[in-house]
């Protein structure tokens, strides 16, 4: 089980925010190539990235790299520097169609063959920022073993939805956020809702997270690190979780070695789902 | 995504660069920032690196590029100490470079001094509290200075000329003779830019000719480093010398400073014309600024002589250029050397030739 | 082995960031100049670095100009690879060589 | 009975104790109406320095309250050169990068020795290169109290720029326009100095109200032009930094204080300025207004959040040697309980009492930590002069608990370190460092490790701090020196604690 909370956001030629963003321990961290990098630092942006993952600087932080989407002319260098680099995961920007992560997933499993990464190592995120992607948000999810998450990101998508950006209870999110977390659940992976702008406004930051954090989602993509804490915050289980998830792996644990089939606490059974959670409480309340 | 121009996006800032009609666009903007803080826009800035504040869309930062010559610099007051200030000069440095230069420039007040030192230029030269003039490649200037160094003559007296030269003539020639006459040693420095009627190529092969036969005499190549566009902008306006103190004392301390010791040299000639009133203002405050302004190196001594004349008319190149105008080649004879003559001679030949065929 | 053909610049003169010019040299030698504002402290691993990577990018003769504000190893290498790569006009970067 | 004057005369003189000889005998400016309201009031510098008596080789000293904004030390060395002064010894409680100027001084020899709290800038590192012969004095602020007390330091004119003066010498530094709150340094210059210089742009009417620096201690009054420019005085941060880094350290910082055990009504607190200081205050204070905990006094360079905290009724007393900003010198101006301290008040360590002695907690800054948790906050990892003394060791020494925050590298540099390259502050009197990266608990403390272990903080040893930065950025060569002696560190009663050499 891994926590997939934070996905903190570091733009690729920003050699500062690379060589010390670490320290604000992010769950994972997703070394941009695309938006934030102007067509004229494409090049050095991959080399920059290229090293930081040599070096090892993120140990104990799990990787992404976003890769330009397959319209434009960057996204096979930026491939070739990211699966030899050794990143864990492959963001896809602007998924529509199952083609799309296919032709990636060809590539990847090229370039892995080629510099001798075992096969399948490279893990893929499929970004969701379009209603096209939001309807076939079941197919992508499922469309390969790489996939171990998708995001939705909301800006693209609000403009293809011709609306834009409401506070208080976001309408204009409520269908993409469900669908997509449901394809997510559905092919058993982790789910990212999307990053809030306005860095300065704690408040709208946390209310977002809450209807992220109830809905399900495993996390939020994150535009800058003083928004990891109030979100590690916010998803840390109460006391009472703690407690509880405590005793729910006791009573697990001493079923195991009872060698029992059935675990039960109070008198109550406790079904596999139960543990599993309870295990999710446990990991979230030592890392907050 | 990306407008054209445009370059980074962090922290809410854009940067762009801008030149040709771009640039006219936003003219009138940018002056306005400047003016708002107390500076004025510089026609010659013919590249501005603009930073914008995503929020707004106003201008927050500028930077312009005259050639090799970084000016305009400014940075709203809400954004100093931001770290802006070294994203807009880490641009136009780059911009800088990559037009050619290796080498480039800047004019500052003492005290931003250690602003642009955090862009990587080097103070030069400086008259403490009104201005510093840096420059970003020290290790050129080093190479340029041990060039020098290997030309180094021994002997007493050492001399010097700094000629434009557009084109040689007599009056030239007649300084450095006199200088060599008292000197064990005259080193003659050619102005390098090349924005004279005579190109730099033919000014130099022309001096080289034209001096040949004294002996004791090494005619170098000019640099950025004397009177150049950097040095000493004014030296270019217009044909005279829109003597302006400051760039002048600027050229000549680093004359003193740099160049003066690389090559023993302890007297630099220079004509004089006691009737032009803007040669003996330039000529007064090249012996300051050489000479008895109180500065960390040693002075040098401003020898004046009077300038040759020919029937009763002082020989000068503008004299020349005149008479090319006119027409005149046989006033042009008794006014400069063989070489020079025949060089205006043929081309003017050549140029009549291609009117023929026209 | 990588030719130098023109100007290559990379990288910025932010802090933790370094600034690297590759020109072509007319000597078949690197010749590096090395300004860094860690120099007492880090001056010889920085030219180490430099050299070290240009070798791996095949460079055996360039004028190359390090200014640096306190870069990590990960960000020299990087900063000289791309302005080895510029400096180069090599679009195609073989990142199999460089690890 | 009779006035007796000839009995009282024949008295005095078998007594051998003066007689009587007219009321304005040995007060004559009274005997004139122009010279008794006005005499202090000169009409130029140059003027004061004649009436003054200063010599060739004498000592005169300034205060830093206007910080990068001063302009008076310039002025006055300038002026003092252009009279033809030579070898004088300046003694400023501490000098900044608007001070680089004061290098042109040193090599003309009017300025031959300097007694300071801190250098940096250019003069710095001319310094440190060997620009003068006599090693520069750095003291602490507590220190140079009691050198100026011992007569080490003995000031023949003090030139003390202000506010705003009366006529008459009583002056203040948080009424008029250049607002820079509290004149505790220069308190201590007014009562001891030889001949007392108030400088001000701005002569109000008698008397001024209140007065910091007071007229029986004040000699002369000038006008001059700049006392120093208010955009630059400022050095709190208004607003909440947004640099991360900063806040980081902010929130592990006032965690640490949270468990540190002194976190209780009735405490005390120090917390200084800077980005990740004045964060720590303001995340401090939402958790002493979220448990109600009370501080009874904030105490030495004040700043807006501390104000805040006082206003909300959080802070009983600000005792106040320096204001940072603007809010911190208007409060000390509004506020009965913002009180203005001297700098022998506050941190003196053979003054009759000294506030330091009562502080708890403390929230210091470094340029290094090394493994026995000595910190310097002087010289720059390349050995050269960056930085002051300030009130760190004096803090330090008295405080129950001493937290150092710093990055652990700045760029590439490591902040901790196996030796400092100078020793401000002992490593004994230091409790916790604070990094991005972890903190860690002096050894001689296991009871505080315990505590902030227990309440999940990233507490690990100062060694595996050292090793990370080295991992991180390569192994540092040693800095070369030559043997020449540039600077000597006092400790804050004086004794030699550190020497500073030229690099090479």
């Amino acid at each position: 089980m891994r926590l997939r909370r934070s996905m903190m956001f570091i733009p690729g030629a920003n050699a500062g925010m690379l060589s010390n963003s670490y320290i604000y321990k992010p769950d994972s961290v997703m070394f941009d190539l695309e938006d934030s990098v102007s067509l004229t630092e494409k090049d050095s942006a991959r080399f920059l990235v290229f090293n930081t993952l040599k070096e090892n600087l993120y140990e104990g932080i799990e990787t992404v790299v976003r890769i330009n989407s397959v319209e434009t002319p960057f996204w096979e260098d930026d491939l070739d520097m990211a699966v030899r680099g050794g990143v864990e995961i492959v963001r896809l920007p602007k998924t529509e169609i199952v083609d799309d992560v296919r032709e990636i997933e060809q590539r990847i499993e090229k370039i892995e063959k080629d510099c001798g990464r075992p096969a399948g190592d490279t893990k893929i995120m499929a970004a969701i920022e379009s209603a096209c992607g939001v309807v076939n948000a079941v197919a992508i999810a499922k469309s390969t073993p790489r996939m171990v998450a998708i995001a939705l990101a909301g800006f693209d998508y609000l403009v293809d939805m011709q609306t834009s950006r409401s506070s208080g209870s976001e309408p204009e999110l409520f269908y993409a956020r469900a669908a997509v977390l449901h394809a997510a659940r559905a092919a058993k992976i982790d789910a990212f809702d999307v990053a809030y702008g306005n860095v300065n406004d704690e408040e709208g930051f946390l209310r977002e997270v809450e209807i992220a954090k109830n809905l399900g989602y495993n996390g939020k993509s994150l535009i800058h690190p003083r928004q990891i804490e109030l979100l590690h915050k916010a998803y840390a289980p109460t006391q009472k979780d703690v407690d509880y998830a405590q005793k729910v792996i006791q009573a697990a644990q001493e079923a195991e070695e009872k060698g029992l089939g059935v675990i039960s606490l109070d008198g109550k059974m406790i079904d596999p789902p139960v543990v599993y959670e309870a295990q999710r409480v446990l990991l979230l309340a030592e890392n907050s | 995504m990306f407008a054209p121009g445009m370059m980074s996006i962090s922290d809410g800032i854009t940067l762009s660069v801008l030149q040709d009609d771009d640039l006219q666009s936003k003219l009138k903007e940018i002056t306005q920032f400047l003016t708002d803080r107390g500076l004025n826009i510089d026609v010659q800035v013919k590249t501005f690196i603009l930073a914008y504040n995503q929020e707004d869309n106003q201008i927050v930062g500028c930077a312009g590029l005259d050639k090799n010559v970084v000016k305009c610099v400014c940075v709203d007051e809400q954004f100093r100490g931001s770290g802006l200030s070294v994203k807009i000069g880490t641009e136009v440095i780059k911009r800088g470079l990559s037009e050619g230069y290796d080498d480039l420039f800047l004019y500052t007040k003492y005290k931003n001094l250690k602003l642009f030192r955090g862009w990587g230029f080097t103070p030069l030269v400086e008259l403490p509290d009104v201005v510093a003039f840096m420059n970003y490649n020290s290790q050129k200037f080093r190479d340029y200075l041990e060039g020098l160094q290997t030309l180094k003559k021994n002997g007493s007296r050492i001399g010097s000329v700094v000629m434009n030269a557009n084109p040689f003539t007599n009056g030239h020639r007649y300084l450095v003779e006199q200088a060599s006459k008292n000197c064990d040693w005259v080193h003659v420095f050619l102005v390098r830019e090349d924005v004279s009627l005579f190109s730099y190529k033919t000014r130099l092969e022309l001096v080289r000719e034209g001096l040949a036969d004294i002996n004791n005499v090494t005619v170098h190549e000019g640099s950025d480093y004397i009177i150049s566009h950097a040095t000493f902008p004014q030296y270019f306006l217009k044909n005279d010398y829109d003597v302006n103190t400051q760039a002048s004392a600027i050229d000549a301390l680093m004359f003193r400073r740099y160049i003066a010791p690389a090559l023993n040299i302890s007297v630099r000639y220079v004509g004089t014309e006691p009737l032009d009133k803007t040669t003996a203002r330039y000529n007064l405050v090249l012996k300051k600024f050489l000479n008895t302004y109180p500065y960390n190196a040693k002075p040098i001594e401003l020898k004046e002589l009077e300038r040759l004349k020919y029937r009763g008319v002082v020989v000068s190149a503008s004299r020349v250029r005149r008479l090319m105008e006119a027409r005149n080649y046989e006033g042009i004879k008794d006014l400069v050397p063989e070489s020079t003559f025949v060089f205006i001679k043929n081309a003017s030949d050549n140029c009549q030739k291609k009117k023929e065929t026209l | 082995m990588m030719k130098i053909k023109q100007k290559g610049i990379a990288g910025t003169l932010e802090s933790s960031d370094v600034l690297v010019v590759v020109s072509p040299h007319n000597e078949d030698k690197i010749k590096l100049i090395l300004q860094s504002k860690v120099e007492k402290q880090y001056g010889d691993s920085i030219k180490k670095t430099v050299i070290s990577t240009l070798s791996k990018c095949g460079v055996v003769s360039a004028l190359v100009d390090v200014r640096d504000q306190g870069a990590l190893d990960c960000v020299i290498k990087a900063r000289v690879e791309t302005a080895v790569y510029r400096a180069a006009d090599e679009k195609k970067v073989k990142f199999g060589e460089l690890s | 009975m009779a006035y007796e004057k000839k009995r009282a005369e024949i008295y005095a003189a078998k007594n051998k104790l003066p007689s009587f000889e007219g009321v304005f005998a040995n007060s004559p400016q009274l005997a004139n109406p122009v010279t008794k309201l006005r005499r202090k009031l000169k009409p130029s510098l140059e003027d004061v320095i004649k009436d003054s008596g200063l010599k060739n080789g004498g000592t005169i000293s300034f205060h830093h309250a206007f910080r990068e904004g001063d302009k008076v030390v310039m002025h006055v060395v300038k002026t003092l050169s252009d009279m033809g002064f030579k070898n004088l010894t300046i003694a400023p409680s501490s000098l900044l990068n608007c001070h680089d100027g004061l290098l042109e001084y040193i090599r003309s020899g009017v300025i031959t020795k300097i007694f300071t709290s801190g250098l940096r800038g250019e003069l710095g590192d001319a310094i440190s290169h060997g620009a003068m012969d006599t090693p520069v004095q750095i003291h602490s602020h507590g220190g140079r109290v009691h050198l100026i007390q011992t007569g080490e330091i003995s000031i023949d004119v003090a030139f003390l720029g202000v506010a705003s003066a009366d006529e008459f010498g009583n002056a203040n530094g948080s009424h008029g326009e250049l607002n820079c709150g509290s004149l505790g340094y220069a308190m201590v210059d007014a009562a001891y100095a030889r001949y007392v210089v108030v400088l001000t742009q701005n002569i109000v009417d008698f008397p001024n109200y209140p007065a910091s620096l007071s007229q029986d201690q004040v000699d002369a009054v000038v006008k001059v032009d700049e006392v120093g420019d208010p955009s630059l005085i400022s050095v709190g941060a208004a607003r909440l930094t947004k640099n991360p880094r900063d806040l980081l350290l902010a929130r592990i910082a006032a965690s640490v204080i949270e468990n540190s055990g002194y976190f209780k009504t009735g405490f005390s607190l120090q917390t200084g300025s800077g980005g990740a200081a004045t964060a720590t205050t303001i995340f401090l204070g939402e958790k002493m207004i979220e448990k109600n905990i009370k501080a009874s006094f904030a105490l030495g360079g004040i700043t807006g959040p501390i104000v805040d905290l006082f206003n909300k009724g959080m802070i009983e007393v600000i005792a106040d040697v320096q204001s940072f900003d603007i809010d911190a010198a208007q409060s000390l101006r509004n506020n009965l309980a913002h009180t203005e301290i001297s700098a022998n008040e506050y941190a003196n360590p053979s003054s009759k009492g000294a506030y330091v002695d009562r502080i708890d907690t403390v929230l210091l800054s470094a340029l290094e930590v090394d493994t026995s948790f000595n910190v310097n906050v002087l010289t720059g990892s390349d050995g050269v002069l960056r930085g002051a003394s300030g009130g760190h060791c004096d803090v330090a020494a008295a405080a129950n608990l001493t937290v150092i925050v710093t990055p652990l590298l700045r760029a590439r540099i490591p902040c901790i370190v196996d030796n400092v390259n100078t020793v401000i502050t002992p490593g004994r009197t230091v409790d916790v460092v604070v990094t991005d990266h972890g903190i860690a608990v002096n050894p001689n403390n296991p009871d505080l490790a315990k505590r902030l272990h227990d309440a999940n903080l990233p507490v690990m040893t100062i060694e595996a701090l050292r090793d990370r930065a080295v991992k991180l950025a390569g192994k540092p060569e040693p800095i070369a020196y030559t043997d020449k002696v540039i600077a000597v560190v006092r400790y804050r009663d004086g004794n030699v604690i550190d020497i500073v050499r030229q690099v090479a």
